[in-house]
Order: C-alpha cells, then structure tokens, then sequence
C-alpha cells in the first residue's frame, strides 16, 4: 500500500465502526489524490456507504481517522464538514419536494448558512445566475418553478447532483448515482458526472462496471468492511480474490 | 364564644326570615302561601336592572360539570336545584319563581371567571350560587367585586379572605379544624401529629393553622412531619413508612380527589387499621361523597371534623335527605359541601325578604345577622364577616360509607376568617 | 416572484383580518363578549408560534403552555405588586407584599421578585424569561437530534413540571389559584370596560406585529430551509447547515410569541393560574393551530377563534357534549383535514371562487394556486 | 432524623421502605408495558393510554357487582375473571381504534399523537356519561386487602405483593410472546424491515393490529390491577400519562428491558427521594433528572445500534 504523503486531498486511516459488536468497516485506510475519480465496488453489506457516512459525519467512527486537506473532520459535525468543502449525495435521490428546483438550488447555494444570514439572505441577481447555471448544467433549466415532488426519479438525482455543484466542493461523495434510471438518463447521467468530476476529487460507488471503467481513476474494493484489493480497473478485475468474492462461494 | 351572639336576634326583619326559611321543609299544605308579587312591584325591589321580571327572578349556578373538579361539585349543583325546587314550590322569593343559569366552569379557573362575567354582566342574575375550589372563588372574586355581584359559596375552606360579594356557607379553617383537634386531644389523648396533605393552598393554610394551634394552644403536643402531595399523586407507600417512622398518636389528612382513594386504599393494605385508632386518623377533607370512591371498608374507623354530616339526627336533616333522595335518587349521598350548598339559596331569600328587595346592596346590608332555624345542620346565623355561625362536629367513619356523629360542640363556633395568633 | 413579502392573496388574507378583528368585532359584540375574543386572540399568539415550529418546522411541542404561562406570570408579577401597596395590603402583617406570600408566612418580598417593580424589566421579562428557557431546552434537545414523539413527550414533562413547582412554591407563585386580584397599570385601572377596550385593541396590535414576523421569517430563506428541513433534515445537514441552531432559533421566536400571548392573557382576564401552563392547555393550544391549518399562520389565528368560541358556546348550551366535541375536532381535523381550514380553503374553496371570476378576471390563476397563508 | 430508633427498627423500615419502592417499580412496569409495545413496534404514542386502562378499571368494577350480586360466594376470585375481561375489553376496543384512526396515521406519528388526545377525550366523556362523574368504588376481596407480616416489625401489604407478581407474570407473558411465538417473530421482523416483511407474506396489516390490541389490552389488566391501589373515575387515566410515557422514553424505544430498567431507576429514584424529601419536591427532582438524562442520551437507556 501507498506511504501517505502530502499530496493525498483524502486520507482514510485505520477507519473503524462497530454497531453492536459487528464491525461494518474494519481498519480501513485508503488515500485519495486531487482530481481523481475513486470507485468504491463491493458486493451489498460490504460496508461501501457506511464509509460515505463516516466520511461525512453522518455516522460516527469508533476508532480511526480520516484528514481531508489536513483538518481532522471525525471530530467536526457534518455542516462544518460541507464548508470544509466535502458534498455527499444519498442513494435514494433526496431533494426538498414541498420546494420548487429554483428553491431547493438556492437552499444550497453557499451563502447565508448561519440563523440571522438566512433570515437577511437576499436573492439577487447574483444568485439567480449561478441558479440558472446550475440547472442548464443539470438539465433541469425548463422546470425551475416545479415542486420538487412533481420530477421523474432520475430528473430528482440530478437535481441533487446539482444541489452538490452549487457548493462547489473540492470532494464530492456520489452513492450510486445512476442507480433506477432509464437508459437513455443514464447516460445523460454518466455525460454530467464525467463533467463535473474533471476539477474536482470524487468518490462514487457504483455497481454498474461499464460506467465504472469509464470515469474510475482508481478502483477500492470492499469486502466485508476491509479493503479487498485497490487500484486500477484492470488490476482489480483480474485479482484472483476479487473474481473469487463477487462469483465464488 | 358569646351567648348573645349564639341566639337569634330578636329584630322583626329576622323573625320575618326565619318564619319565610321554616316553611322549606315541612309539608307547603300546612304552610301559607308565600309572599304576593304584587305587594312588591318590580321597580321597586329591583332598581339596579337585574334579571327580576314581574314573576320571576333569575339566578345563577356555576360550578363544574366537567373536567377533574365535576366529581366534587356535582353534590352541589343537586343541593342548589332541589333548593330552588322547594322555595319555588313554596311561592318563590317576594313572590317571584327562581330561574337559574347554569354555567359550567369546566374546572378552569379562566373559565369561571369569563362565567361569572357572563352570568353578571349579560345575564344580570341577581345572585350565583357557585364555586368550589379556592381557586375557582380567587378567580373570580374579582369579577364580582367589580360588577357589584353577590355569590354564595359553599365549600370549607381556608379562610383569610371576607369579601362584601361573598357569603361563605362553609365553615373557614378555624371553625372546622380547632374543635376537632382539641377533641382528640382531651378524648383521645393525642399528643404527637402527623400533617399531610395535597400540595395546594387550602390543605397548606389548614396545617398551618393546625400546626400553630397544636403547637401554641395545646399543652406537650407536638407535630411530628408535615408532608405534601401533588394533586392525583396515587403512590402513598413511601408516607406510610415515614408515618410508621414518627409514630404519632394522630395522622391528620388533608388529602384530596383522587389521591384520596389511594391513599386511604394503601394505608389499609399496609396493614395500618383504622379502628384500632392507633394512629388515630383525623381527616377534614373526606366527605361522605369522597368515601363513595374510597370505599367505606378503606376508610372505616377514620375520624372526619366537619359542621355536617348525613346521619345527623334532627327533624331538618331527616326531611332534606328525605327531599334530596326523592329528587336525586337513593343511592345519593350528602356531604358536607352539599348541605352548605343547599343553604345558598335559603340564605338569600332570607336575605332579600329581610331587605325587601333584590339589589345587591341592600341584600348585602341585610345579611348579616339572617338566621336559618330549618337548616339541616341546625341552626346558623350569617356573621358580620359573611360567614356562618355553625357548630363543628367529629364523626366516626362506618363500613356503610356514613359517619357516627361522636362528638359536637355545644355552641355554635364564631367564624374568624383572619385569625389571630395563627398566621 | 414569490420571495416578495406578501402576495396579493396574502394581502387580501391580512386585510380581512384586520377587518375582522379591528372593526367588525368591535362593532358587533359587547364589551364582555369583546373581551372573550380578546382573550381567544391570546392564545391566537400560541398558535402562530406553533404554525412555525410545527407546521413549518416539523417541531411538535406540547410544552407552549410553559411559554405563555412563564409570560403571563411576568406580566402578573408586575401587577401584584403594583396592587399589593402597603395601604392596599395594610390589614396583612407584612404590608406591601402579595396577599398569597404574607399568608405563607412570607415577610419580605423574596429577591427575584424585586425588578419586578419595573415595567420596563417587566415587558422585557414577558419575552426574555420564556425565550431564555426555549433556548435552554433547544439546545440541550436539538443539539442531540431529539426530535419527533420524543421532543412532545419531553416538552410535555416540562409542562408538568412547570406546574407542579409552582402549585408547590406558593409562597413564592400563589399556588394553585395563581396570581390574581390584579388592579391596575401604572395606576390605570384595567378592570373597567373600556380598559379592556384599548387592551382588546393593544393586543390585537400586538398580534400584527406578531403575523408580520412570522410572515417575514416565513419568506425569508430561513422559512424555506425550515420546510426542507421538515421533509429531508439530513439533505439540509449535507447542504452545509447547522440544523440545530434553526430549529433553536425557531422554538425560541415561537417561545416569544407565547410568551407574549400569555402577557395580554394576564392583562385582559385580570390573572394568571397555573392551568394555563400545565399538559392539557399545552395540547390543546396545539390543536387550536392544527383546526386553523398547520401551514398557516392566518389560519392558526382563525383556529384559535373558532375553537375557543365554540367551546364558550357550546359550553353555555351542552356542557356534557362539548369533550365528544373536542375530541372528535381533533380526530377530524388530523384524519380528515390535516392541513386544517385553511386547506379546505385553498383546496375547495379558492378555487371555486376563482372559477366563478375567472371569466371576468385574468387568466395567470394557476400561479397563485399555492395554500392560502 | 434517625436518633431515636434502634437498628432494628431502622432496618424494618428502610425493608419496608425498599419494598413501597418495588411496589411503585410494579406499578410503572404495568404502565408502561402496554404503552412499551405499541410504542416500540410502531412508533406511535397512544395518549389515550390512561383510558384504556380505566376501561380495565371500570371493567373491574362492574365484574365485582356482577359477583357480588349473582355470586357472592365466589366474590374471593371475581379479580381473575375481572382481569381477563379486561384484558378482552381493552384489548377489543384496542383493535378497534387501530382500525378506524392509527392505521390511516402510521406515516404521520405526531399526528397519532393528536388523534389519540381526542380519542382520550371522547373516553372521558363516554365514562362520565355511563359511570357518572363521580369515582366509583370498586369492592376488593378481602384477602387482597391487608398486609402480610414477615417479621415482628416488617409488614408488606398483599395487593403490593399482587402487583408485582402481576408486573412479572406479564413481563414475562409478553417477552414470551415477542421473542417466542410467531407473532413475535414477524413483529420484530416488521420493526426490522417491514417492505421485506410485507415481501415474504406477512401479514403486517394484521401484525399491526394485533400489537396494538395487546398493548391496549395490557394496559387494560392494569387498570384492572389499579382498582386496587388507586381512583376509578373519568378523568383518572391523566394521572397516568405523564409519568408512562417518561418511563417509556426513558427506557427507549424498542426494548422490554430497557422498559423494565428505567421503570426500576425512576421508581427507585422517587421512592427514596419521596422518603427524604416532601413528596412533591421528590416528584419534581425525578422528572427533572429523567428530562435531564434524556437530554443526554436522548435515546434512552437501552437501544439497539443499528444502521439506518
């Protein structure tokens, strides 16, 4: 395995969570450089986004640490972790459905996050472009007075994709970005994340490999809440333990 | 106590009052008629514009009907409706029926005092009988105070008030709780107390005046723990084991609603008999209506000091509990509270025929010295305080729910509603 | 767009009410039934507060009875002891105390009651004593993700131990008959019809101010993360937000509201007890906001109104039927009518309204389809 | 305080002492129990809790006229039949009330909150119109009253003794059928993942309902239970709720023994506070320690970590 470095935007180190005994991630450590796209595959209950929520706090580690850009975030709380610059997408596509696409941009749009800067927040023009730039990005620039609730399953991802954007954060965490979506979305989908992750650090799972070949820089493989093999696409398709856990048994 | 205080006066007015109170109860065929309307025209006996038509006068009733208080007041609201029932049947008041307004205070302090505006303001109802609690009365003193009402409240309770818009049909602290005290002193010969109660102004107030009495006007006695309760508090094991602790000759309870039943249910099941009197219980809050949801085997053998109870031998009370089963059905009990309700209304027809007019404040100047021979309790006589007169009696719990009368004074005991040496 | 502060159908919304409540009230009832309406648009205040922390929020609180007591209690504090002069109270044996705390054996007046004497410290309690205590409760609760069943359920053991220490603290509160007897505000006297007037239109003031904050708050940014907050917290979380400080700031504003509501209460009813602080008001200020519309602060103050009149009315006319009442409104309205009156009104009555001017009137009806506020 | 007395004494008390609290621990699990399951299964707070236990009361009470009237000499064991009719009573109108108001509300949980406050109300006020606003007195066999001396100075009352055997027959009736039965199993397995449950044929509709009927129905045999120890009247379930619902919260979510732990740390709190300090002062502390540890472990004593 890789020395750390300073080069490395994400280090994850000895990264460890028990519920009740039962350790869904176990001492993981992996390294993540700028600008690269890292792809997280494992089979279901490997812990894949359990590592998600440490990262971004949802979830707190029992041991371990994780540094990004040199700040400890296992120990900030998970607003203080976005302004850090780290965004995180769900699986489940989740977007404000009472809210219009315009409202629920300008709820992300990083500006106003503290109780009196909302009540003085004021949507001036400013706002109203990067807005309006965000949803041409997402494709969502004809339905910015729709509710929320009223978009099709994979225009509500983008939606959400373009809620991380407007944050422009430095690492961006995608769970399964493309997961239930048409075709012809998913590939409009695969079109705009391989937009968005070109000047940014990126952390997707995903299960769909032909996607994953096309944007992985690097490839983690999980199995059973431990690193299994890493690298690139190649080298983990070809790993004897890899084959042997996703068609062994 | 005085002795000319104790007997009727003898003024023509008073007589008048008591001749018009002693038809109530014996047979109206014996009886004359009552007062003719029209030897007392309505502009005349009702100059400040209430509720007095030419054959009618108007009343209200505001107690609770629901809410946690209902269980309590219901007794009340019987008492005041067969009283009006009777001084109807017997030609009303100066020749006028009595109508009521009932309101319901809904055991919200709020609630009575928007009633009692209602009842005072719209209705114009020259009188109310109504309240119960000392909240309730606190709420809405005020509102009577200002609209120049006139209640009649009937609840013992805890004294240090005397409002010119009230007259107090129970007894006030002093008179209830003294007399009882000195007698389990020189009869029983208790010397230590226990004082418990629920958590609120009237049982706090009692055992003060109990604990300065005790303390200050009996010789070698002594309390030995005060303890109090949140209302519906139902968990008195730990009391009991505290009790067992100070051993004292006398537990005085105070305890209220339901917090009663599971107190006196867990004082039996702890072992601790009452008839076997030691400790002795003293309590000035359990009525016959409270025993009906204690259960008279709970509570059998406790001693309850209070100016009435319904075994009371004497011509009056046979016919009123005669009278109020035939209306109420049999299975009713009558406490205390009740019977002083029932006196409202006599009270104030009394009241108004003395002063031969509806308005307040001549019926307000009349009362004082009204006397009432044809009470159930016996004879009373309002105060110049506003209070009765009344004697104060013990009686001894039975396992059919009625108390033994032990013990009575001989005088009627002057009520103080602001007693010295006690606050 | 709609970010501006009050849409027109918001504007025709406000302007009703204020017909309502400074003219056609005054000018239909007497000065008694009056007064009741001023004391129902107390609790109005309540349920504004609660239309935000719960209908907006998500925050169910059944503890607004702390709130509106603590600031009722504020108000009577001041009250009694413009009451208790010595020579009101001279026949007591400590003159110029409350009446309650020299029937306790109380001889002096205990320290916290001294500002008090204040007015000024008085009106800034009103607000500050109800929010100090929100404050202490969001933080400790929503700092730690307490929310939902949890949040009720330990807000309403506030409630209950509000009342308790002050039924038990009598000397110090007035016990169970609370603090009553009130007379007079710097001198005047606010027993008499026409005090209770001004008061009438004081707090119906008062209450404006109260709308329009909530209607500020509500069009501001803050009103729309409130919402999102409500349907996806932890989206709002990963947007860079400190959700707990929010939700805080939001039981805090509604904590000031009752707490306000609670002084106009004191002032117009002449007292202040503590059955107005304990579980059952608490719960059924809830249901006021939950008759009006949970959305809707306009309709919370029409909740507030309609339910306290028709417990008056039905009261003085059914008293045994008026729990079935109650309780079968607050099956209705959350099984049948979950968004309250002012949902039917935007779901049936608007519209038809609009169907009957729209061949006049213009035809950009379906911008303006949003629930009525 | 304590000068006066010689050890023995001391010890009889503080025996007797510990013994009320054990009887106070009883009646808190018999509360809470009912509450416990429906809460833990579904998530729901029922506020009519209280009522549904004076549905056992008043049950109780109209079983001991009946024995009285028709069978005075079996009167001795009428509370056995009394409490099964409870349990039935209860539990009935349990199933009914998830049928026409909790199931349209799962989504909703506060709303239940509400719907269950006015479903209290109308209780009430049905008691209040067939019972009368007056508490009834329920007569109790006279075994069951009194107290059983252990030593010369130690004396436990028998219906305390009652209680808890009462309190530990059913906690142990209802661990039976939760981790036990079938039932059991599909409720935990709905708890768990109620879309898988629902895949694999279970029948979760009825599941729901019959957990909310049991819970009713226990809450029933308490009230039952209660007869002998407290009020039956109207309004005596609202003494109730307060205290069932900290002791539930307290306990978290879920779990019986976390349950049946924080009935045992609250009862025990108040019952030695109760006995060094005025009772109400005593009641206040307790809530304020439970509000106060909640707020620092808002989950409540015992709950799974799971992964969400």
């Amino acid at each position: 395995m890789n020395v750390p470095n300073e080069r490395f935007i994400l280090k994850v180190e000895g990264l460890t969570v028990s519920f009740d005994g039962f350790k869904a991630v176990d001492d993981l450590s992996f390294y993540v450089e700028p600008n690269e796209c890292r792809v997280i595959i494992g089979p279901n209950g490997a812990g894949k986004t359990t590592v998600l929520d440490l990262i971004c706090g949802r979830t707190r580690a029992t041991s371990g640490s994780v540094t990004f850009k040199d700040k400890e975030l296992l120990t900030m709380r998970e607003d203080q972790i976005v302004h850090a610059g780290v965004g995180r997408k769900f699986q489940t596509p989740s977007v404000y459905e009472d809210l219009t696409v315009f409202e629920n941009l300008e709820l992300s749009y990083p500006k106003g996050h503290g109780v009196f800067g909302a009540l003085a927040f004021r949507r001036d023009d400013k706002v109203r472009d990067r807005i309006q730039e965000i949803a041409e990005t997402i494709f969502l620039e004809d339905l910015l007075e729709e509710k929320a609730a009223f978009l099709s399953h994979g225009q509500k991802q983008w939606l959400e994709i373009g809620m991380l954007l407007i944050q422009d954060p430095e690492l961006l965490m995608l769970d399964e970005p493309v997961a239930g979506m048409s075709v012809a979305e998913r590939k409009k989908t695969a079109e705009l994340l391989k937009r968005i992750i070109e000047d940014r650090s990126v952390i997707v799972i995903e299960h769909d490999m032909g996607f994953v070949a096309d944007i992985a820089t690097r490839v983690t493989v999980l199995h059973q809440g431990k690193t299994l093999s890493e690298g690139s696409m190649e080298r983990v398709q070809s790993d004897p333990k890899v084959i042997e856990v996703y068609l062994g048994h | 106590m005085s002795e000319e205080n104790s007997t009727p006066k003898s003024n023509g007015v008073s007589r008048r009052a008591v001749l018009a109170g002693g038809t109530a109860l014996t047979a109206s065929l014996f009886m004359p008629k009552g007062l003719k309307a029209s030897d007392f025209p309505t502009s005349a006996v009702n100059t400040t514009g209430l509720a007095v038509t030419d054959d009618t006068v108007t009343i209200g009733i505001l107690h609770s009907v629901t809410g946690t208080m209902a269980i309590s007041e219901t007794g009340s609201v019987q008492a005041e409706k067969l009283a009006i029932e009777q001084i109807n049947a017997q030609g009303g008041i100066l020749g006028r029926k009595i109508e009521y307004i009932q309101e319901d205070g809904a055991s919200d302090w709020p609630t009575f005092a928007e009633k009692a505006r209602k009842l005072l303001v719209n209705d114009k109802v020259a009188s109310v009988m109504g309240c119960w609690t000392s909240a309730s009365r606190k709420a809405v003193l005020p509102v009577f105070e200002q609209h120049n009402g006139f209640l009649y409240y009937p609840t013992f309770y805890e004294g240090l008030e005397q409002s010119p818009n009230v007259i107090y049909t129970g007894q006030e602290a002093t008179q209830q709780i003294i007399a009882g005290l000195d007698w389990v002193n020189q009869t029983k010969g208790a010397k230590s107390f226990y004082l418990l109660g629920s958590d609120y102004i009237w049982p706090r107030t009692s055992n003060k005046i109990a604990r300065k009495h005790i303390e200050n006007f009996m010789d070698g006695c002594e309390v030995v723990g005060e303890e109090y309760y949140p209302l519906g508090h139902t968990q008195f094991n730990s009391v009991i084991n505290k009790i067992r602790l100070r051993k004292p000759d006398v537990i005085y309870a105070i305890v209220v609603g339901g917090s009663n039943v599971a107190f006196y249910k867990q004082l039996k099941a702890a072992g601790i008999d009452l008839t076997e009197e030691a400790p002795l219980l003293l309590t000035i809050s359990v009525t016959e209506d409270e025993i009906r949801g204690i259960g008279g085997e709970n509570i059998e053998g406790a001693y309850a000091c209070m100016k009435y109870f319904q075994s009371l031998d004497n011509p009056n009370n046979i016919e009123f509990v005669k009278a109020f089963k035939e209306m109420w059905g049999d299975d009713m009990v009558i406490g205390d509270v009740t019977q002083a309700a029932y006196l409202g209304p006599w009270l104030w027809k009394a009241a108004v025929e003395a002063a031969g007019s509806f308005d307040v404040d001549k019926v307000r100047a009349a009362s004082p010295g009204i006397e009432l021979t044809t009470a159930p309790e016996g004879y009373v006589k309002v105060h110049e305080n506003h209070h009765l007169w009344s004697k104060t009696r013990v009686g001894r719990a039975q396992a059919d729910g009625q108390y033994e009368v032990v013990f009575e004074t001989a005088e009627l005991v002057e009520p103080n509603p602001f007693p010295e040496g006690y606050q | 767009m709609k970010s501006t502060f009050l849409s027109r159908s918001e504007l025709i919304g406000f302007a009703i009410l204020a017909l309502i409540i400074f003219i056609a009230l005054p000018m239909a009832l007497d000065s008694f039934r009056l007064n009741l309406f001023g004391k129902y648009l107390t609790y109005a205040f309540v349920a504004v507060g609660l239309v935000l922390c719960w209908g907006a929020g998500g925050i169910l609180s059944l503890g607004q009875g702390v709130f509106f007591g603590l600031g009722g209690y504020c108000m009577a504090m001041f009250l009694k002891l413009e009451a208790s002069t010595p020579e009101n109270t001279s026949i007591q044996s400590t003159p110029g105390i409350p009446d309650f705390m020299d029937w306790n054996q109380l001889t002096e007046l205990p320290i916290w009651w001294q500002p008090f004497h204040s007015l000024a410290f008085s009106l800034f309690a009103v607000v500050a004593v109800p929010v100090f205590f929100a404050f202490i409760i969001g933080v400790a609760m929503f700092k730690r993700r307490v929310g939902g069943v949890y949040f009720a359920i330990i807000t309403q053991a506030f409630a209950a131990i509000l009342t308790i220490l002050i039924i038990g603290q009598q000397g110090y509160t007035g016990g169970v008959n609370g603090i009553t007897d009130l007379r007079t505000l710097l001198g005047w006297d606010i027993r008499t019809d026409e005090a209770k007037e001004v008061l009438y239109f004081v707090n119906g003031a008062l209450l404006f101010v109260v709308l329009f904050i909530a209607q500020f708050v509500r069009k501001s940014k803050l009103g729309r993360l409130l919402i999102a907050m409500r349907d996806q917290e932890d989206r709002v979380r990963f947007s860079g937000y400190d959700v707990a400080g929010f939700k805080i700031f939001i039981f805090c504003l509604g904590a000031a509201f009752a707490g306000i509501g609670g002084a106009m209460f004191t002032l117009q009813v002449g007292f202040m007890s503590p059955t107005l602080v304990g579980i059952v008001p608490s719960i059924e200020m809830v249901i006021f906001c939950a008759v009006g519309g949970r959305l809707s602060i306009l309709g919370a103050v029409y909740g507030a109104l309609l339910v306290n009149w028709a417990k008056t009315s039905f009261s003085e006319s059914f008293p045994e039927l008026w729990l079935l009442g109650l309780g079968g409104l607050f099956i209705a309205v959350v099984m049948l009518f979950p968004n309250g009156l002012a949902g039917i009104w935007s779901q049936h009555i608007e519209p038809r309204l609009k169907a009957l001017f729209a061949p006049r009137g213009a035809p950009k009806s379906a911008s303006q389809s949003t629930p009525a506020e | 305080m304590f000068a006066d007395y010689s050890m023995s004494e001391l010890g009889a008390i503080f025996a007797m002492q510990g013994f009320a609290g054990l009887i106070l621990f009883s009646v808190f699990v018999l509360m809470a129990l009912g509450l416990a399951i429906i809460f833990g299964q579904m998530g729901v707070i029922n506020m009519a809790h209280g009522e549904f236990m004076i549905l056992g009361a008043y049950v109780t009470y109209i079983m001991s006229n009946i024995f009285a009237d028709y069978m005075p000499a079996l009167f001795g064991m009428y509370f056995f039949v009394a409490m099964i009719f409870a349990f039935l009573a209860s539990g009935a109108l349990g199933l009914f009330v998830e049928w026409a108001l909790i199931r349209h509300l799962y989504k909703r949980p506060l709303d239940t909150l509400l719907a269950t406050w006015g479903l209290s109300l109308i209780l009430q006020q049905i008691y209040r119109s067939v019972f009368g606003a007056r508490e009834v007195g329920v007569s109790i066999p006279d075994w069951m009253m009194g107290s059983l001396p252990l030593t010369d100075m130690i004396e436990v009352p028998i219906n305390g003794i009652f209680v808890m055997i009462l309190a530990v027959t059913i906690s142990f009736g209802v661990w039976i059928m939760m981790y036990r039965s079938k039932w059991g199993k599909q409720v935990r397995a709905i708890n768990q993942n109620r879309v898988m449950a629902d895949a694999v044929g279970i029948n979760t509709a009825w599941t729901d309902r019959l957990t909310f009927g049991i819970g009713c129905g226990v809450a029933g045999v308490a009230g039952s239970a209660f007869t002998m120890i407290g009020s039956t009247g109207p309004t005596a379930g609202q003494l109730y709720i307060v205290d069932t619902f900290l002791v539930v919260v307290f306990g978290g979510a879920g779990s019986l023994l976390g349950t049946i732990a924080s009935a045992f740390s609250i009862s025990q709190a108040q019952s030695i506070m109760e006995f060094f300090l005025s009772g109400s002062m005593a009641k206040v502390l307790t809530l304020l320690t439970v509000v106060g540890i909640l707020m620092i472990r808002p989950q409540g004593l015992f709950t799974l970590k799971l992964r969400k």
